[in-house]
């Protein structure tokens, strides 16, 4: 087989490429060869066409995510030890622990192989957090379907389901929360995002750099196959292969190995705490093009690769298809060569594979060679950091005027309020998840203080402290359609609120931005609002954005999917011993309160949704002050003991707080409400939270709530003698039957 | 009624973490000389006798492998 | 007093089991899967978790390790040994325990709290609890179906060596609604719930695990 | 080098949920006439010429199947 080397290129400068098909434009193309001043040999193209890519180089997201930075003052960053550019963002959370925490999407490889997708997209966010030096310690996954009842979703929710459970499950990582959200516009375009959060000592902390000319570049974990390099076949098999035949288009799919992994993060993690790695880089999309290019461009040198002693696992592999590959569970380190021994002995302690691959060098350029011929020689920067930049167009759509007069007003009231509570809590997308989550295992590790079906999940960091953290994702892409500024500020608010219920305070946020086609200017405009009301309402909260992650193109034809910026929330709690449940009946006595304010809000509620599949008008309000203020009283409440539980109010409104939190706290209550019944229970307003106060409590918190200027309302008590929910005016809901209808909906889908 | 047998197995190229672990294993419970092992499914189907060739070849295809990551055989034996 | 907690590649309950161990004040000691080495404990617990990946079958390829070999030796002579999910199914690849474990009735992982009868307080690990009585432990586990053949099951329950049983539903399949035996001197036991993670009220559903290892502690004590 | 096969199944008398769950499946596929389906593991091992058939029986029956719920067949295929 002839191998395109740099010498090849420079002799024969006219030869085509294939560079469309790999997915770069003309113009691309041509600044390759003007930084180059020559071709590209195949391996540089397949180099830049991956990390020139949407999904590796943000070309079209860029100069928006910028805002998240540009908004970011000083004040917000001065808990953040690490921030957007780095592999995940890192919190000082005090006590001496920093917190890592970042969500990625693993969306259209779920949607070809859905057990496969989503268990490599577990597996790849793992080794984000595990690359920043933290021990992994929980993973969450926000999801989103095609309808319940389609058939489609009977294939795509239960493999993604098990490959979530299959990868997380094996690595030994609590599953603490995460989103399942029906909606028809998912249907050839479901969402699979993760989330991983882990710990490490402040002074732990390790940043990806290849500084120090003479260190040593070492690959270790899974050998490198043919999996995952997708479209990168097509150099092999269209232009340099044509000796060897045409090798057969490559599955684009990964399949993972959790128990590889699970041993690289034990390898890694007693590596780092013996101290010998210089620099870490996790191989995750774009395999050892990113992992070469990124490593050497954040060090201060140049960097030499030997590609032929990378162990593969397939014969005949070119050096492109070697650079592009994505096979999962490694990992790329930069050792100090008096360490090396040292590290290989931790490497076969753990039964690890480990290669020495390269050197950084002095120079400023990466030097890849395939059997002592160069066929990589570029500028490492402008591999990593310096792909294109594009300024999209972008344009409000023409409909939006209409789809937001199109108001929810003139939608018929329901007859029978108390049968409409019945049927709202069987809807899928307010049906217990215990299906789901029943799948995943939460309580390894054994730090686990609240999971699903808990607002927020929480794990313990320190156990002599009692220091932990809690974690809430949260984004309803139908308010988003109808106003993606507002949208995504309720996402935000979501998952704020979701976090102080349970008793911790909110420091951070990341996020999983999943969009239809960036080519699209409504589509753009889209994400440009959700950014900037993102961005803002972080400004105003005063909680920096440390991280995220941008997934375009999701669409099923010309339909793009809601826009659906999934945000997630980390809180920081002294003492998880503190922490608010969710469920009621923990105290002999409590009073129901409900916090914040209801309007008749049903623009893109469930309500609407699901009774008349109706999307229009505008989303509930959003206040992110009166939020903050809700937080402080929550998590204040938490301190003093004075709440005994605490649920927040979001899709379904309080007739699905109610519900859930009798059935999570199997106890009985009696509720009585005043105004129009149906929008006390069916409205989707903001800023609300439903409280249990023990009665000894009761004057005091009211009170404080008062000061603060809070509104609150008494809803009801809690009565443990009674194994119903009783709402005065309407009748009573016995509990067993709440609960067959709660917890009915999703096994009799997807059993 | 007829025995029809299926094997279906991980495609070449894609990662086989079963046949490594069990390759990896054998070495160390002293077994030598196996160089390479790939772990698949393996069904036996109890048949009636109308269903016809095409019929297995779409059963397989469509529901007992993953075409995207599997490739599978499907063979008739003596019952 | 020292108990070793066994830790394999892909062994995860082995932080809780040690946790536990703590817990009930007796010291953790852990063990590696490679050293055939007891480190001189008293008893030995083989955690939860995927030994190797548990590709083949869950446990098979644990059984062959060092540190296995030691522990069959061990709990030949008499050593409590406590094998929970994981470490159930590697004591039976291992025949310490009879019996086998198989996929979920349901195909699917099933992680839920579980109430569950103990049927032996006789056993080195279980005389903390009255007979009878019902304790809620989580259950986390794809292969937790207990199969054994008739004469098994027969001798099995005929000499009172189902430790645990199911209460209500059957999560898995399991004959019997077998959910944890012992072995015929009462040293040994097996089972696929996890009281590790039921310590304390904080991080599980109960603290009705704990008497497992405080169990071990007076057995030791008294032996 | 010679290929071998070595195909394990669940016993007779021994529940196979996985098997189970394919034959109900079908009908709703609309794929009628498969009375039983039985899902057992299929392995294919590269074998040195020197590893004789005593050794293969023994490492089908101490490691890649468990005699307590499982029957296995090993066979040599041309390569
Ligand atoms: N939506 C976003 N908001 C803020 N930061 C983002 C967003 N998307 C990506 N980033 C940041 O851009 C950097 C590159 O992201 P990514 O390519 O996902 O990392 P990786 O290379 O580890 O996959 C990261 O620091 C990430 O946090
Ligand atoms: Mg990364």
């Amino acid at each position: 087989m002839s191998i395109d080397t740099v010498k090849n290129a420079e002799s024969t400068p006219d030869q085509d490429q294939p560079y469309k098909e790999l997915g770069l434009k003309d113009d691309e193309y041509a600044r390759i060869k003007e930084i180059l001043g020559r071709r590209p040999t195949g391996a540089e193209l397949a180099m830049y066409s991956v990390m020139w890519s949407e999904h590796c180089s943000y070309k079209s997201s860029k100069v928006h995510l910028k805002y998240f930075s540009d908004t970011t003052t000083d004040e917000m960053r001065s808990k953040m030890l690490a921030g957007i550019g780095e592999n995940a963002g890192v919190v000082d959370i005090g006590d001496g622990w920093a917190i890592t925490f970042k969500a990625e999407s693993h969306n259209h490889p779920s949607y070809v192989e859905p057990y496969q997708g989503a268990a490599t997209g577990v597996g790849g966010i793992v080794r984000d957090i595990l690359a920043m030096g933290a021990r992994p310690l929980a993973v969450m996954d926000p999801l989103r379907f095609g309808p319940a009842d389609a058939p489609d979703t009977r294939r795509v929710l239960p493999g993604i389901v098990a490959g979530v459970g299959g990868y997380g499950n094996c690595l030994g990582l609590p599953n603490i929360g995460g989103e399942v959200v029906f909606d028809p516009t998912y249907i050839g375009n479901p969402l699979v995002n993760a989330l991983c959060v882990g710990a490490m000592r402040v002074e732990d902390l390790h940043l990806a750099h290849a500084s120090g000319a003479g260190n040593k570049v070492i690959l270790y974990g899974a050998r490198t196959g043919l999996d995952g390099i997708g479209g990168v076949s097509v150099l092999a098999s269209e232009t340099f292969d044509d000796t060897a035949g045409k090798r057969k288009k490559l599955p684009s799919v990964q399949v993972g190995d959790p128990f590889t992994e699970k041993v690289l993060i034990e390898c890694s993690l007693e590596l780092f705490q013996k101290g010998i790695v210089v620099g870490i880089q996790d191989l995750g999309g774009a395999g050892l093009s990113c992992a070469t290019s990124e490593l050497a461009s954040a060090g201060d040198g140049g960097m030499h690769v030997w590609l032929d002693r990378v162990p593969l696992r397939a014969s005949g592999m070119t050096p492109a298809e070697v650079l592009s590959s994505e096979s999962q569970e490694r990992m790329c380190a930069v050792v100090e060569p008096h360490n090396v021994d040292a590290f290989m002995e931790v490497c076969r302690k753990w039964d690890v594979i480990a290669t020495e691959i390269g050197e950084v060098t002095e120079g400023d350029r990466l030097v890849i060679t395939w059997h002592d011929e160069v066929v990589v020689d570029v500028p490492p920067r402008t591999v990593a950091h310096e792909g294109p930049v594009y300024h999209r167009p972008i344009q409000r759509p023409a409909d939006q005027d209409a789809l937001q007069a199109d108001t929810p007003d003139s939608l018929p009231r329901p007859e029978n309020v108390l049968d409409l509570i019945k049927t709202m809590v069987a809807s899928p997308n307010l049906a217990s998840r215990k299906w789901v989550t029943d799948q995943y295992d939460r309580y390894v590790r054994g730090g686990t203080v609240l999971a699903q079906p808990s607002d927020a999940g929480m794990i313990r960091i320190d156990e002599k402290t009692h220091r932990g953290v809690a974690l809430s994702t949260d984004c309803n892409g139908r308010y988003t359609k109808l106003d993606p500024y507002t949208g995504a500020q309720l996402a935000l608010a979501e998952a704020y609120r979701n976090v102080a219920a349970s008793g911790a305070t909110p420091v951070a946020v990341t996020n999983c931005m999943n969009f239809g086609s960036p080519e699209d200017p409504g589509v753009m405009w889209q994400f440009e609002q959700a950014v900037k009301g993102l961005a803002d309402g972080c400004v105003e909260l005063g909680i920096p954005v440390t991280g995220g992650n941008v997934s375009f193109y999701n669409q099923t034809g010309s339909t793009a999917i809601l826009p659906t910026p999934v945000v997630g929330v980390l809180g920081v709690i002294d003492d998880v011993r503190r922490r608010t449940p969710t469920g009621i009946g923990a105290e002999a006595g409590e009073t129901l309160l409900l916090l914040g304010e209801t309007r008749a809000e049903f623009g893109g509620s469930e309500w609407a949704h699901h009774v008349h599949g109706h999307l229009g008008g505008l989303p509930p309000k959003v206040d992110l002050q009166r939020e903050k203020l809700l937080g402080e009283v929550l998590v204040a409440g938490s301190r003093d003991g004075m709440l005994s539980a605490a649920h927040d109010l979001s899709e379904g409104g309080l007739a699905q707080a109610l519900v859930e939190t009798c059935l999570i706290g199997e106890t009985g209550a009696r509720v009585f409400l005043d105004g129009d019944l149906f929008t006390e229970l069916f409205s989707e307003s903001a800023g609300r939270v439903l409280v249990a106060v023990p009665r000894t409590e009761e004057q005091r918190f009211t009170d404080m709530c008062t000061a603060r200027q809070l509104p609150w309302r008494k809803v009801g008590v809690v009565d443990p003698e009674s194994d119903s929910l009783e709402i005065q005016d309407l009748g009573q809901l016995p509990l067993a039957e709440l609960r067959a209808a709660w917890e009915g909906t999703l096994p009799a889908l997807f059993d | 009624m007829a025995r029809v047998v299926v094997d279906v197995m991980p495609k070449p190229e894609i990662l086989d973490p079963q046949g490594q672990a069990v390759a990896n294993a054998l070495p160390r419970l002293g077994f030598d000389g196996i160089t390479e092992v790939r772990q698949g499914k393996h069904f036996e189907l109890e048949v009636a006798d109308d269903v016809d060739d095409a019929t297995l070849a779409k059963i397989a295809e469509t529901f007992l492998a993953n075409p995207v990551i599997e490739d599978w055989v499907v063979r008739r034996v003596d019952a | 007093m020292r108990v070793g907690v066994i830790t394999f590649p892909g062994t995860l309950d082995d932080v809780d089991a040690q946790r536990a161990v703590k817990y009930a004040d007796a010291e953790a000691v852990p063990l590696w899967h490679a050293d055939h080495d007891l480190k001189g404990v008293d008893a030995v617990i083989v955690p939860g978790g995927f030994s190797y990946g548990d590709y083949l079958r869950c446990g098979a390829i644990a059984r062959f390790a060092p540190v296995m070999q030691e522990v069959i030796e061990a709990a030949n002579k008499g050593m409590p040994v406590l094998g929970i999910c994981n470490g159930f199914q590697i004591l039976c690849e291992a025949h310490l325990l009879p019996g086998a474990l198989t996929r979920n009735s349901k195909l699917h992982f099933v992680c839920r709290d579980q109430w569950l009868k103990v049927e032996n307080n006789q056993t080195a690990w279980t005389t903390r609890y009255d007979k009878d009585a019902e304790i809620l432990v989580p259950l986390k586990s794809g292969e937790g179906g207990y199969q054994a053949d008739q004469h098994t099951l027969d001798e099995l329950e005929g000499e009172g060596r189902v430790v645990f049983r199911y209460v209500g539903e059957n999560p898995n399949g399991s004959r019997n609604n077998i959910a944890g035996i012992t072995s015929a001197n009462g040293r040994i036991v097996g089972l696929m719930p996890h009281p590790e993670h039921a310590i304390e009220a904080l991080t599980g559903p109960t603290d009705d695990g704990l008497g497992m290892f405080l169990s071990l502690v007076d057995s030791v004590v008294k032996a």
